[in-house]
């Protein structure tokens, strides 16, 4: 029983990361541009597509990940440039909307270029094995180094953030941009950089996620909410709060879903907890959130409402 | 029985005691001036005493009434409004409206979902009325936003008069209020005494010692002299902490 | 080093500025004078392209940055502190200074020596400072972009007069160092002490301008355009 | 950060909602000579399109009261429109068919959800309330996918429509559309005044400047949260209303993503204005119905034409007709 | 009662319902491809100049339930076929079998339409939505597993598919598992699976959510383990698990590799149209096209008979790919059922292949409900 818990915990920590990864270029640009995003999870999907692409293409997942950079480089470029440049200045509400048209025309561009039915992204063959754990227990390396690569990103990104001069002029641009720029920055073009680095952050995340999970188009909407839901529950804006948000949700659905009904069980009869658990498993992420809100009305590190 | 009548009113942020153990209490009719360096804690002060901030002991009473407890809405209410610092005005809105608003919130119910309030001359007459003794009484159709920064702050004036207050808290009503604009803008406030208290917070020494019956200085969230503007335009301390070569000119002249 | 020609404004269908004449030379001290509404701080955003000017020119030293982006006018040596500060809320006061600074002369040091109270606040975001801190942390910032000409909106609003007799001495400083000062305050005597020129303005259009001997020797200029 | 709240609008001057008005009344208008024209076309099924439509038209203006006028941006209004059909789906299987009972008992379950969670959802602004809303929105979503009684996430048919006092006058295609234009209007003229009463004065001030407000003496909560509760009421008659087109109720009435859609369609009809919010589900709707007769990749065009409005007008719908001047004031 | 729509100018007029957009798409698409491959085959279906309509239901019950109608009165259509989801069939259920049109469902075959709500303008060539669980219900007995760990997403259709494993699986359960709709992150499921170590493991999980777990699977070293399935591992979803799957176990009423000349001709046809293996969706939409194809032509083009042309399709007088075909009393299939395993094909493809027969002539649980006679 302590063993499963531990494994459970891990296992919860481990999913974390991988929402914090997706999360990630999420907050950056949300939190600190203030611009709602709704695309993000487009980029993330086309990250996945371009990887498996390129993988096809090369027949190596290295050579593939190494051109998704680039491709992500452009992407990202060419959303800013055409669309997100024009949404600064305006409300989150027609960020919202016009967001959201640039989901409805990607997912279909990708139906169209990519066909409908989901993509497939060999592993590499030096992450592909297990290392044995507890028991019976084993743990996929692949998804050690996803591990890895999650903390790598988290600790650049708070680094960027709270102690570069640069993160100081985005988190100043976004409360202010023209007083930014009278005082002598070019705003744009740091935000353009900014909002590309994000980009590149969830085409980084699409494409290392690609191994182990599906590559279809709905990929980019389900993540969407989820991450949006890790970066309010951390507080907007906030690094580390995205990255506990993450593995707070990911714990909490986790364990929630395997403990959750043997607790239930032992106040309700086992038919009552069978139902109560089914109806209240897929609510506990916001039911978490909820609570938090209830709280802490702006997240758990976020200072601004 | 005093207007206003605060007791031992203790703030801290963290282990900055911005409010320390401050004490005073406003008369009817009378103008109080606080004046102090900047960051004394005048405008925290303001807030403890509006609502918007709780402090953390201490009493604040009105009429005799303990308000310590109570919110913001119920404070003005009951007589007590203020002023902001820094412009806080309902910027989508036209300069008739954002008063009409004040003045709704004094007469009656806005828990009426039917009757058009555009048209309703109750509102915009006093409304009307407090425009013009802010002096804006020709810019009561334009929308808030384009007003200047001296505009703003009449506006600001004007908001606070039409919520009909017993005692009202000016927090800096001259910042960014120039020349001329600034000599009828003090001759307002003159006329007003009498009608009800005020609590002034004001760097602009002539405005406070034409204007205040008392003046209490703060520093460092504390009070360290309280007196007739003559008393505390001579206090060596108040000089040497506040007025400076400002004072002299002023005391000399 | 700054040059207005026939300057005009304009938000949406109502007009401000309507051709405003005004230079600034190097290391002179010149003052917008004017009562509330005029156009002051109008003139001033079109001068750093935070609003597009309808007609006219800005030039800064010769090179014509007329509705240039902001940016471009501060890197061309111009540095701003605007009316009602806005200060950035999330940042620390410190960070504040730090986020656009460019090296020169002012550093975080001379910004510190000059307003004790900000080193004793460099941890507090911007909104947690009181009004007159906000504006000094203006200052500061704005000098630390290290400018040759610094144009200062109604900079000691709000300032305790022992501070405002500080910001004084500090422009004055300044104008030793062979800084450029334009500057807009209601304090006109104050300012007459060792500003160079004066231009007033009313209703958009420059109507009186002369050196401060000039002011002196006609003193109904004050009466006439401010009033005082 | 400058959270949602700060819908950087003006308040809608009088004779610009003088001119709204008769637009939304053009629109009525409009829609009460559908049907004949739709006979006379020879096309009658167009009818039935037409009642969804108005139905989703009063669900986006009963957002928009919110949204536009309040600055309370529900991510989660599409529960709401899910009570209004489970209410017809619950109460018709223990035969209460009548039209207005239903009603009532939507009203009734729709005015405590919203009382309980929007007291919670009102701590706080922004995004976070946008995602706090979405929260029990999800919630009452996953609710309705368990109730395996009313076939859980594969809905429940419906065997009839309601009744209006006994009289099954409902089966009828064009009563039932009537009936709903009937709503719609009546409930237009409703939001019209709470929007220019002393009420709707106070909404929009808090949506201006929070703190303003309070410290002229007003309480944001208690006036946020009535109106809140009158947008999630509203609401759920249009999910009655909607019932009794589609015949048939489902969880997928109330996921997120129709949530998304109502926002989607106040916002693309210019927000704050009641009138655009109608315009903006009558356009979305038909768009999405015309680009999907056109090829199966329509998802292309619409998301284009929303990028396009939000890029070149920023206040939707509402603010091109201002702009090509069909809708100015005139002073 | 309505009156049947006339057929005019002797028009066949035939309106396809499914899912095109959206993350399911695939699934929709091949079902269209299936369909309009026969129709395509056979040029004019049942010797009738033949129309077809195809819409896009999005996945949306409400909106579906609007398109049917518009097919139904504004189009005027004789077939509804379609669609690939059961709430979209519950909700065009009812609007087109009103009006006396025929509904072909060529996927979803919920319980109700089987029992009680069967209904004689309502006909399904795939089969009963339990069966294929049922199919691994019975092999996991046959296996002599005593300890299965089932696990399934938790909404109606996933609730159905474990009641169907245990409607022919005595054995005991090792662990029952509702995991969320749309998860992607197995982890935590397969450390409770091989923490209980169980004889097997049954899952339905269909769409993205079977290519995540199938991937998870062998990545956690469970590959050990059997894993019976339905709807988890086919055609539409070996594309994306590939080498993942090989060797997973499936339920189903049909594979491509069946050795008959019909099966034959359809698969390398519809290879050589579209570029994939069909899968079941393709293939039952293709004997739909096949069904009306018949009846048709046994009536003579003649539409205004209902009764007849029900009759005539009842009659299922079509080769199927799968062999043996034909209707039970409410209108569902009576078909045999297979075990197949995820193969890869001599063309590099990737497929599933027949490996046992479970059921003959099956008979779903309900048709006993049906009042049909
Ligand atoms: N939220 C806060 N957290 C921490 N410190 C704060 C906060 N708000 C204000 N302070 C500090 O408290 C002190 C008092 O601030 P306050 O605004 O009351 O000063 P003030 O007397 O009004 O000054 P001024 O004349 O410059 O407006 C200041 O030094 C300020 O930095
Ligand atoms: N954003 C705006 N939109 C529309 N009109 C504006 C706007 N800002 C200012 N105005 C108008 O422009 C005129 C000039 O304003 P400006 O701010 O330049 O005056 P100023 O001389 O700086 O006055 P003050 O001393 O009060 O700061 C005023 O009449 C004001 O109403
Ligand atoms: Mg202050
Ligand atoms: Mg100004």
């Amino acid at each position: 029983m302590t063993n499963l818990l531990v494994l459970q915990l891990l296992n919860g920590v481990q999913l974390g990361i991988i929402l914090f990864l997706i999360a990630a270029g999420l907050t950056l640009v949300f939190g600190i541009m203030d611009v709602v995003n709704l695309a993000h999870g487009v980029l993330y999907m086309a990250g996945a597509y371009l990887m498996a692409t390129f993988a096809a293409a090369t027949g190596s997942f290295w050579w593939a990940l190494l051109l998704v950079l680039p491709g992500a480089v452009v992407v990202g470029l060419l959303l800013e440039v055409v669309v997100i440049r024009r949404l600064y200045d305006r409300s989150h509400l027609d960020q919202v909307l016009a967001t959201f048209g640039l989901v409805m025309m990607a997912n279909e561009t990708v139906k169209i270029i990519w066909g409908t039915s989901p993509l497939s992204v060999p592993m590499p063959d030096i992450f592909s094995g297990s290392v044995p754990l507890m028991g019976p227990l084993q743990y996929p390396v692949y998804r050690i180094a996803i591990i890895v690569a999650g903390l790598a990103v988290a600790g650049g990104l708070y680094l960027l953030v709270n102690h570069t001069r640069i993160g100081m002029l985005l988190r100043a641009g976004a409360t202010n941009r023209a007083m930014v720029s009278a005082l002598g920055v070019d705003i744009g073009k740091l935000f353009a950089i900014v909002f590309t680095l994000g980009a590149v952050l969830a085409c980084f995340a699409g494409a290392i996620v690609a191994p182990i999970l599906s590559v279809d188009t709905g990929m980019g909407e389900s993540v969407l909410i989820l991450t949006f839901v890790v970066v309010v529950i951390g507080g907007i804006g906030s690094i580390k709060g995205a990255f506990l948000g993450a593995v707070l949700v990911a714990v909490v659905d986790t364990l929630g879903g395997v403990f959750g009904p043997i607790l239930l069980r032992s106040v309700l009869d086992a038919s009552a907890a069978g139902q109560a658990g089914r109806t209240l498993a897929p609510m506990l992420v916001y039911i978490l959130m909820a609570a938090i809100l209830f709280a802490k009305p702006t997240g758990l590190f976020g200072g601004r409402g | 029985m005093s207007r206003l009548d605060v007791q031992s009113l203790t703030k801290s942020f963290g282990a900055l005691k911005v409010t320390d153990d401050v004490s005073l209490t406003v008369e009817p009719g009378e103008i109080h001036a606080i004046i102090g360096p900047n960051g004394a804690g005048k405008t925290t002060l303001v807030a403890q005493l509006s609502g918007q901030l709780k402090p953390d002991s201490g009493r604040i009473r009105l009429d005799g009434a303990d308000i310590t407890g109570l919110s913001m809405p119920e404070r003005v209410k009951r007589g007590l409004a203020r002023s902001f610092q820094i412009t806080s005005i309902l910027p989508g809105f036209t300069v008739l409206e954002n008063v009409a608003l004040a003045v709704q919130a004094r007469s009656g119910s806005s828990f009426r979902f039917f009757r058009p309030v555009a048209g309703d001359a109750a509102l915009n007459d006093a409304a009307m009325e407090a425009l013009t003794e802010a002096g804006l009484g020709d810019r009561a159709g334009v929308v808030a936003s384009a007003l200047s920064h001296g505009e703003h702050r009449r506006l600001e004036l004007a908001i606070a008069l039409a919520t009909n207050p017993q005692v009202l808290l000016l927090d800096e009503p001259l910042a960014g209020v120039g020349g001329e604009d600034a000599e009828a803008f003090v001759a307002r406030l003159r006329r007003f005494k009498g009608r009800f208290a005020m609590l002034l917070i004001e760097h602009d020494m002539d405005a406070v010692f034409a204007l205040a019956d008392r003046v209490s200085v703060l520093v460092y969230g504390r009070i360290i002299a309280t007196g007739t503007p003559d008393e505390v335009r001579s206090d060596a301390d108040v000089r040497a902490a506040y007025l400076g070569e400002e004072g002299e000119e002023m005391a000399d002249a | 080093m700054l040059e207005v020609t026939g300057l005009e404004a304009a938000y949406g269908e109502s007009r401000i500025l309507f051709g405003i004449d005004l230079h600034v030379d190097a290391g002179e001290v010149v003052t917008l004078m004017g009562r509330n509404g005029m156009g002051k701080t109008t003139t001033v955003k079109s001068i750093f392209g935070m609003l597009k000017p309808r007609a006219g020119t800005v030039r800064v030293d010769g090179e014509d940055l007329t509705g240039a982006d902001p940016h471009r006018v501060a890197l061309a040596g111009l540095g701003l502190v605007p009316e009602g500060r806005q200060i950035f809320p999330t940042l620390s006061v410190e960070e504040n200074l730090r986020a656009t600074a460019r090296p020169g002369r002012w550093t975080l040091k001379r910004i510190y020596e000059l307003f004790p109270r900000l080193a004793e606040r460099k941890r507090n975001m911007g909104t947690q400072l009181s009004g007159g801190e906000q504006q000094m942390l203006a200052i500061g910032r704005a000098l630390m972009t290290n400018p040759r000409l610094v144009v200062l909106d109604e900079a000691t609003e709000g300032l305790a007069p022992l501070i405002r007799a500080d910001i004084w001495s500090c422009l004055e400083t300044l104008k030793d160092e062979g800084e450029a000062i334009l500057v807009i305050d209601k304090n006109v005597d104050a300012l007459t002490r060792f500003a160079d020129r004066h231009v007033v303005i009313e209703k958009g259009r420059v109507v009186w301008s002369g050196t401060t001997q000039d002011i002196l020797a006609t003193p109904d200029v004050k009466d006439r355009f401010l009033h005082v | 950060m400058s959270d949602v709240t700060t819908a950087p609008r003006a308040a809608p001057r009088a004779p610009a909602m003088a001119m709204r008005v008769k637009v939304a009344l053009i629109l009525f208008a409009l829609f009460a000579v559908l049907p004949p024209v739709a006979v006379a076309l020879g096309d009658p099924f167009m009818v039935l399109i037409a009642t969804r439509i108005l139905a989703y038209a009063i669900a986006a203006m009963a957002l928009d009261l919110i949204l536009g006028f309040g600055a309370m941006v529900s991510f989660g209004h599409a529960a709401y429109l899910g009570f209004g059909t489970y209410a017809v789906a619950i109460l018709s299987s223990y035969g209460v068919n009548d039209l207005l009972l239903q009603m009532l008992g939507a009203v009734v379950v729709s005015a405590a959800f919203a009382l309980v969670t929007g007291a919670i959802s009102l701590r706080t602004r922004g995004v976070y309330f946008i995602m706090i809303t979405l929260a029990f929105g999800q919630m009452a979503f996953f609710f309705f996918i368990s109730l395996s009684a009313y076939g859980g996430d594969d809905g429940y048919g419906l065997s009839s429509r309601s009744t209006i006092f006994g009289s099954d006058v409902l089966e009828n295609d064009m009563t039932l559309y009537y009936v709903t234009l009937g709503f719609l209007i009546a409930l237009f003229a409703a939001c019209h005044r709470i929007v220019g009463s002393r009420f709707g004065r106070v909404l929009t001030g808090i949506r201006e400047n929070r703190e303003r407000m309070e410290a002229v003496g007003f309480p944001p909560f208690r006036y946020q949260l009535t109106a809140f509760v009158i947008s999630a009421c509203i609401t759920s008659l249009a999910g009655v209303l909607l019932a009794n087109q589609a015949e048939f109720v489902s969880p997928a009435f109330m996921s997120w993503h129709r949530s998304g859609e109502l926002i989607v369609m106040v916002v693309f009809g210019g927000i704050g204005t009641l009138t655009g919010a109608i315009g903006g589900a009558v356009v979305a709707l038909l768009l999405e119905e015309w680009l999907g007769a056109l090829t199966h990749h329509w998802p292309l065009l619409f998301g284009l034409i929303l990028v396009l409005m939000v890029l070149f007008s920023p206040r939707g719908i509402t603010g091109l007709l201002e702009r090509t001047g069909l809708w100015r004031a005139r002073k | 009662q309505d009156v049947p729509p006339a057929a005019e100018d002797n028009v066949l007029k035939i309106g396809l319902i499914y899912t095109l957009s959206g993350p399911a798409a695939a699934l929709g698409e091949q079902a269209r491809n299936g369909f309009m491959l026969a129709a395509d085959k056979m040029g004019k279906i049942g010797g009738m100049e033949t129309e077809i309509i195809v819409v896009d239901d999005e996945q949306r019950p409400d909106l579906a339930a609007d398109n049917a109608r518009e097919l139904v009165q504004r189009e005027e259509v004789d077939f509804v076929v379609g669609p690939i989801f059961s709430n979209i069939l519950v909700a065009i259920h009812q609007p087109v079998t009103e009006t006396g049109t025929i509904l072909i469902s060529t996927n979803a075959g919920t319980s109700n339409f089987a029992g009680p709500d069967c209904n004689e303008n309502f006909f399904v060539t795939s089969y009963q939505n339990d069966q294929n669980h049922e199919v691994m219900g019975a092999y996991a007995e046959q296996q002599g597993y005593q300890n299965v760990f089932l696990m399934a997403p938790n909404y109606q259709a996933g609730r159905d598919s474990l009641a169907g494993f245990k409607h022919s699986y005595t054995g005991n359960v090792a662990g029952e598992v509702f995991t969320e709709l749309g998860q992607l992150d197995f982890s935590s499921e397969l450390a409770q699976i091989a923490a209980f170590q169980p004889d097997a493991l049954f899952t339905f999980m269909p769409g993205g959510m079977g290519v995540n777990l199938v991937k998870q699977y062998g990545q956690a070293g469970l590959t050990s383990i059997p894993f019976l399935s339905a709807f988890t591992v086919d055609e539409t979803t070996l594309p994306a698990t590939q080498d993942a799957a090989l060797g997973l176990l499936g339920g189903a009423n049909w594979a491509p590799d069946l050795d008959n000349a019909a099966n034959e001709e359809f698969v390398t046809s519809y290879i050589e149209k579209y570029d994939h293996v069909p899968g079941t969706y393709a293939m039952q939409a293709y004997d739909a096209a096949q069904l009306i194809n018949s009846a048709v032509e046994k009536v003579g083009g003649d539409l205004t008979d209902r009764d007849a042309l029900r009759a005539a399709l009842k009659e299922a007088d079509f080769d199927s790919p799968r062999g043996d075909f034909e209707f039970g009393v409410n209108n569902y299939p009576v078909q045999d059922f297979y075990l197949v395993e995820a193969v890869k094909r001599d063309d590099g493809l990737y497929a599933t292949s027949a490996k046992e027969k479970i059921f003959d002539d099956y008979v779903d649980n309900y048709a006993d409900q049906c009042e049909m006679q």
